[in-house]
């Protein structure tokens, strides 16, 4: 096994492990720091995949942000764990997980074979690696990309203004 | 490294910035005005939309691609324009007295429609599955909001989770759709797809057919269809009415125009493959929303029931695959656009804070008290079950001539039945408005210049359409030229 | 003139709209007149449209106006438009004019009603839509026309919603015309997609080039139409609603569901005589069901009580000979009928009501008798609607009812033997409720009898014009001197059928003259003598009706009296009264009764009714099962979701 | 170097633990981290795919994929705060009062 190979399942091992968790967890702050731990690894895989922008937001937006803000709700709504009793919808769990699995092994055994027919692009490793992988998404962002990265302005803007007009307590 | 920027065409955006920058003024505006009256906001805003409508309309006739192929501002994004521009329209000329009325006037409900109609807009112009995918979120996050946007209200509050939470739900899906499509194309413009489909050798990719699966649900999921429309009922009855008026038909239109887009022009080489399920689905989405409809007691969750019954009619002119069945959605949708904000503009007129008057109990011996009202309401009622002259009849024909036309011939067949299945509820409300004594007192209808104006272009609309649809017909088939 | 045929169904619409957006600031009596007033233009205008129509030569009697393109979808053009041609022509004359002797008849009877208002707003929204149905000049908008007649209807029939029944009525009369409604539907798609244009005109043009006779999908089509006007026109199995429908106003069941909607399926079928006499199979269908309502609503009409009921499955049994006589391809005759019908019954119609006005709403005949003194000229017009309909020489209703039996006699005995059958029956049934309802002795209540009293003459009168109309109506139709039939002659274009006594073929003609090539060529070379024996025999039919009714309900009160005594006198027997009571009753009356009780019973109740409440039963059923699946637990949806993308991606996969 | 069918089957079995997930925790907050870990997961497909496929693409979606997510967990755990203040739950199967 080379060494790229052992991070990588050692990091996969850790998310899968962590995103189990997350799901089976009773107290959702645990839930939380699973979650956390999940983004974190996730990075890492980012890296082995020469993201290196995307594994530095991953850790700072998702891991960073968003998760204090899913920590900090939980702690200020003073959740206590989820209670075993009054299972409502027995039927619900069976049912749901074996369509999930159903699932999995369908998308599994599209994704297995591992081959993409589609066009290869233009950014090759060589080429990023030259430029350096910040610069070149910065690049692309600014110019191709322009538009939806307006669009996504427009959207945080919608985003703040919902949130406050939800959870502030006099308008 | 060279930033070569792309050619920024700042008017192909015309409405979208109109609408961004009224969007903010509204904001801006609304923090001096004084508590609880906030109807300036609401009037900016629809100084914002006449102006979105305007530059649409300067646009027509004249598809350009801009951004680096982000956008297509075609003559099919300008008509759904201004579908979404009169939906969102007459939903605020709706909100001014409810929200009024509900003590909930603020500035920021009109700010976000207004970012929810351009979200819509990117929807429909979208031609790379991002600039859709971001155009669904923008839309959806001020839906979300908006929904739940009576804070004190329960009905509200769950309405927006049950959204929020399904509708994040099938995005992930959409999304992963994309990255399939992604990997099986190596792109996610929409006109790229296209072409390299026509030159692919092998149309069997499973992570092709997989991503293509699961934008249908993504789609599926915001037109409401069956087995993706659980949302809709609950959703539509705890919103507050003119949100659920807009969400009918804006969310609906959009999410159509995008679905179509990406469909029927971009997918266009794998229409063999997704028609059947189209078809089932399309059978299933009309039976089932007409079926559960009879049973239903509340008027908004009624409507709810019916708007996944017109999905299902609309996505009969998606299975039709022509051009006559594409301008029948189109028109259908303008068509829909009018009588469905009506009705919810009637619920919205007939109601009170603390006595909302949703059962179908409480229309009975309407007419004898309202006369106009129940008149306005009989026209829409009639227009939803497509009985002629008005707009809904005229769709109705048009999309199952085109079934026919393409060869569908059951697929029109299973829906004429079922629009004859959907006269009986909507028949129901008219025979409770005329044909009952009323069972309740009720203190009166307070009538206001803005939601009169509402159901004034609501009924003309309805009535025009369905009485000289030539030119809306000529106008729809212009809209889908570039396709097929 | 003919340009300004739009304003025939605009007139009523104008009244419609008066009346229902300023009726609660009028009087009663503006509000009659303006009914009124509008009905008697469109009337008015349709006459003059007729004699323009008359100044051009029969071959061009066919004139479009067409006023805006409705729908243009690709290359299907629907436009708003207006055919003018004998066969509208004479609906439209028949329409107008009924329509109004029933306005009037209907301020006098509905004056003290406090949904006066309404009625005359739903009556003239009425008559503006069976015009638009009559006038059209292509499917769509015939069909815009059928809706709103149903519409109108079903408003009308639950007029007074009060009361449940009514209610009831209303929506069975919905559900069961939805039915025929879906069929006209499904046709006309097809016309389109055949076709590609729904316009008459068009449509048959290519019809009769373009395909043989005996087409599958011509067949398709036909059948089709054929349900759609099952529904409207209340014949087997779709009849059931119109008895039912006698809960509303009876000056409605005059107009509506007896001299003008319930024709409308006749109407239809006549309009595309072009596209059945392409399809034997679907005219004999037409001509089998017409027959067979024919006789079994006329054997339940012999024990009804109920005297609007008797009217009812008269009417259906009367629409059932005009579909007989489509069936056999006598299509003008079907018309004339239907004309000569519209005045028959909207008369007797009224007459009852008319009697119902004396008897404060009594319908039963068995409390009724005698009246004959106390309403002479309700009398008076109601046997002369009786005579016109047992067929009677020289009322209307022989000529019409002669022609279709002489033309279902030379297609088929058979039919011509059960059409004569029911004529039997009709004229039984007819004067039994004449005799049991005028003659004889009194079984009125005591209370109501002090009130009896002839109407106002502003509902007289409207008897009177139609009484005149049934008793010489007839003599437009005379058969067998040569050019007397103007009836005939004057729709000969649009039915194709020759002229009489004339080899004249027209273009429509032409198919037709193929398919039933060697039939008419008997037709017209048939002696003289056979059709007048024909005529003799249906003359005899009838007052072989006459003659029984008469002895069983005018002679037989006494008869067994007299008998008895006798039969004391020579044989001491007098348990032989009631032998011959009980043969009689064993023989004659009761099988009719129990046999026509059983049709009722089971056939009418248990199939028709449950198979139409059954399916909205069924639906309803439906409906509260699978919205239990909306449980309100959002996981679920999520599952549902879930559920529909593993059904996609396995189809996509494994397909 | 791993094959790229590795991340794509990681990816999938990272989403379908979301999807479980979503389907049987009772707690909303719970429940829309479920919804995080699919998006991640989707994520996940799109570097490995963009590192295939020579473009950087996929990278970009990413980006466009977190913003989405944070403004959704914005609004998203607003709308929970305010269920809470009104009906003292977040747990799900006690929000349904509209049904049928």
């Amino acid at each position: 096994m080379t060494v790229t190979g052992f991070f990588f399942f050692s990091i996969a091992a850790v998310v899968l492990i962590s995103a189990i968790l997350v799901v089976v967890l009773r107290n959702p702050v645990h839930s939380a720091l699973s979650l956390v731990l999940t983004f974190f690894s996730l990075a890492g895989l980012y890296i082995l995949l020469n993201a290196q922008f995307i594994a530095a937001i991953q850790v700072i937006v998702y891991a960073g942000a968003i998760m204090v803000l899913f920590l900090f709700v939980i702690m200020l709504l003073n959740l206590d764990k989820e209670k075993r009793v009054g299972e409502k919808h027995p039927l619900q769990k069976a049912f749901g997980i074996a369509i999930a699995v159903f699932l999995l092994v369908a998308l599994g055994s599209i994704v297995a074979a591992g081959v993409l027919y589609g066009n290869k692009g233009i950014h090759t490793e060589a080429r990023v690696s030259a430029i350096g992988n910040t610069k070149a998404i910065a690049g692309l962002l600014f110019t191709d990309w322009v538009l939806p990265f307006e669009i996504a302005s427009i959207l945080l803007l919608a985003a703040i203004v919902g949130a406050i007009v939800l959870s502030k307590k006099e308008l | 490294m060279d930033l070569v920027i792309p050619k920024i065409d700042v008017v192909s955006l015309g409405p979208e910035l109109i609408l961004s920058i009224a969007a903010i003024f509204v904001l801006l505006v609304s923090v001096f005005l004084p508590k609880g009256r906030k109807d300036p906001a609401a009037y900016l805003s629809l100084l914002g939309i006449f102006f979105a409508f305007v530059s649409s309309i300067f646009l027509w006739g004249n598809p350009r691609y801009s951004f680096n192929n982000m956008i297509l501002v075609d003559n099919f994004a300008l008509f759904f324009n201004s579908i979404f521009l009169i939906a969102a329209g007459l939903s605020i000329l709706m909100s001014v007295n409810y929200l009024e009325e509900q003590e909930m006037s603020h500035g920021e409900f009109y700010a976000l429609i207004l970012f929810a109609t351009v979200g819509m807009m990117f929807m429909a112009a979208g031609s790379n599955l991002i600039t859709i995918f971001l155009g669904l979120e923008t839309m959806s996050i001020s839906i979300y909001v908006l929904a739940g946007f009576f804070r004190r209200s329960n009905k509200s509050n769950e309405s927006a989770l049950k959204y929020l939470l399904l509708g994040a739900f099938s995005s992930a899906f959409l999304l992963y759709g994309i990255a399939m499509m992604y990997g099986a194309t190596g792109t996610t413009d929409l006109k790229g797809i296209s072409e390299y489909l026509s030159k692919a050798a092998y149309l069997k990719d499973p992570m092709l057919l997989a991503g293509m699966g699961l934008l249908l649900v993504g789609f599926g999921f915001k037109i409401a269809s069956v087995p993706f429309h659980m949302w809709t009922p609950d959703v539509y009855e705890g919103a507050p009415t003119s949100i659920t008026a807009f969400m009918s038909v804006g969310v609906k239109a959009a999410a159509f125009a995008a679905f179509v887009r990406v469909f029927l022009y971009s997918l266009w080489n794998l229409q063999p493959d997704w028609n059947h399920v189209l078809w089932i689905l399309a059978v299933l989405t009309m039976t089932l929303g007409n079926v559960v409809a009879i049973s239903q007691n509340n008027i908004k969750r009624m409507l709810a029931y019916s708007s996944i019954a017109h999905a299902g009619y609309i996505m009969i002119g998606m299975v039709a695959s022509s051009e006559l069945g594409t301008s029948g959605i189109l028109f259908y949708m303008l068509a829909y656009a009018f009588m469905n904000l009506g009705a919810f503009g009637v619920i919205i007129l007939y109601g009170r804070k603390g006595e909302e008057n949703l059962d179908i109990n409480d229309y009975s011996g309407m007419g004898f008290k309202y006369p106009g009202l129940a008149l306005l309401m009989t026209v829409f009622m009639f227009s939803l079950a497509g009985i002629p002259p008005t707009a809904g009849f005229v769709g109705k024909f048009y999309i199952f001539s085109a079934a026919i036309k393409s060869g569908y011939i059951w697929l029109a067949i299973i829906g004429v039945m079922n629009s004859l299945v959907s006269v009986y509820y909507y028949l129901r409300i008219t025979v409770m408005m005329y044909m009952k004594e009323p069972v309740k007192e009720f203190a009166g209808l307070k009538w206001s210049p803005s939601m009169a104006i509402a159901l004034i272009i609501a009924v003309i609309g309805t009535l025009l359409i369905g009485i000289f649809p030539s030119p809306y017909l000529d106008l729809a088939r212009q809209s889908v030229q570039l396709f097929m | 003139m003919l340009d300004y045929v739009w304003l025939v169904p605009l007139f009523p619409i104008i009244g419609a709209i008066i009346n229902g957006i300023f009726g609660t600031k009028l009087s009663k009596k503006t509000v009659g007149v303006v009914a009124c007033g509008v009905i008697g233009l469109s009337f008015l205008v349709s006459v003059l449209v007729f004699f323009s129509l008359l100044q051009l030569p029969p071959e061009s009697r066919s004139f479009e106006k067409i006023i805006y393109t409705w729908i243009a979808a690709g290359d299907l053009k629907t436009t708003v438009g207006f055919l003018v041609d004998p066969l509208s022509m004479i609906m439209m004359l028949t329409v107008s004019g009924v329509s109004f002797l029933i306005h009037i008849y209907s301020v006098g009877y509905m004056h003290d009603d406090e949904g006066f208002k309404r009625y005359f707003t739903y009556l003239n929204l009425f008559v503006f839509s069976m015009l638009v149905l009559v006038c059209a000049n292509n499917f769509l908008m015939m069909f815009v026309g059928w809706e709103g007649v149903g519409l109108c209807s079903y408003l009308l029939i639950g007029f007074w919603y009060q009361r449940k029944e009514p209610a009831d009525a209303g929506k069975k009369a919905f559900v069961v015309n939805r039915i025929g409604d879906y069929g006209f539907l499904l046709a006309m798609m097809l016309i389109f997609v055949t076709f590609g244009t729904l316009n008459f005109k068009e449509v048959f043009n290519i019809a009769h080039y373009n395909f043989q006779v005996g087409s599958m999908v011509i067949t398709a089509i036909t059948l089709l139409l054929f349900v759609g006007a099952t529904g409207k026109s209340a014949q087997i199995p779709l009849y059931t609603w119109l008895p039912d429908a006698m809960e509303g106003p009876t000056p409605v069941s005059a107009l509506i569901h007896a001299a003008t909607m319930v024709t409308a399926g006749v109407y239809m079928v006549v309009r595309c005589n072009v596209l059945f006499t392409l399809a034997p199979i679907s005219l004999t269908v037409v001509a089998i069901i017409g027959v067979v309502t024919a006789v079994f609503t006329a054997s339940i009409a012999l024990a009804a009580n109920d005297i609007k009921r008797v009217l009812a499955y008269s009417t259906i049994s009367q629409l059932g000979y005009m579909f007989l006589a489509c069936g056999v391809g006598a299509f003008s005759a079907g018309i004339f009928h239907l004309m000569t019908h519209a005045f028959f019954k909207a008369l007797l119609f009224l007459g009852a009501g008319s009697v119902m006005h004396a008897m404060a709403g009594e319908l039963d005949m068995r409390k009724m008798g005698a009246l004959k003194s106390h309403m002479p000229r309700t009398y008076w017009t109601f046997l002369i609607a009786t005579l016109a309909i047992a067929g009677i020489f020289p009322f209307a209703g022989f000529f019409s009812k002669d022609e279709i039996l002489w033309n279902a006699f030379q297609k088929n005995t058979v039919l011509w033997v059960l059409g004569a059958g029911a004529a039997l029956m009709t004229a039984f049934y007819m004067f039994r409720a004449v005799f049991m309802t005028f003659h004889g002795e009194s079984r009125v209540d005591e209370e109501v009898a002090k009130h009896l009293h002839e109407s106002p003459s502003v509902m007289t009168s409207p008897l009177v014009v139609l009484a005149i109309l049934s008793a010489i109506g007839g003599f437009v139709g005379i058969p067998i001197i040569k050019g007397a039939n103007v009836f005939h002659d004057f729709l000969a274009p649009v039915t194709g059928e020759h002229l009489a006594g004339s080899a004249k073929v027209t273009l429509t003609n032409l198919a037709y003259a193929s398919s039933t090539a060697v039939s008419s060529g008997e037709a017209v070379h048939h002696p003289v003598g056979l059709e007048v024996l024909m005529m003799a025999i249906s003359l005899a039919i009838a007052l072989g009706g006459l003659g029984l009714a008469y002895y069983m309900y005018i002679k037989n009160p006494s008869l067994p009296k007299r008998l008895a005594e006798k039969f004391k006198l020579l044989y001491h027997l007098i348990c032989n009264k009631y032998f011959v009571d009980e043969i009689y009753d064993f023989l004659f009356v009761n099988p009719i009764k129990r046999g026509s009780e059983i049709l009722w019973t089971f056939f009418d109740v248990r199939v028709v009714d449950g198979m139409v409440n059954g399916s909205g039963r069924f639906v309803e059923f439906g409906s509260s099962v699978l919205k239990r699946i909306q449980t309100g637990y959002v996981q679920n949806y999520a599952l549902s979701i879930l559920v529909g993308i593993g059904a996609i991606i396995a189809y996509f996969l494994f397909m | 170097m791993i094959p790229l069918s590795y991340y794509l089957i990681l990816s999938a079995v990272l989403f379908t633990v979301g999807v479980i997930g979503v389907l049987v925790r009772r707690n909303a907050i719970v429940i829309f981290m479920s919804i995080e870990l699919m998006l991640n997961a989707v994520n996940l497909s799109f570097v490995a795919i963009s590192k295939h496929l020579d473009s950087l693409d996929g990278q970009i979606f990413v980006l466009f994929v977190m913003t989405v997510a944070a403004a959704e967990v914005a609004v998203g755990l607003a709308i929970i705060i305010n269920l809470f203040r009104n009906k003292e739950t977040v747990n799900v199967d006690e929000i349904n009062i509209m049904k049928w």
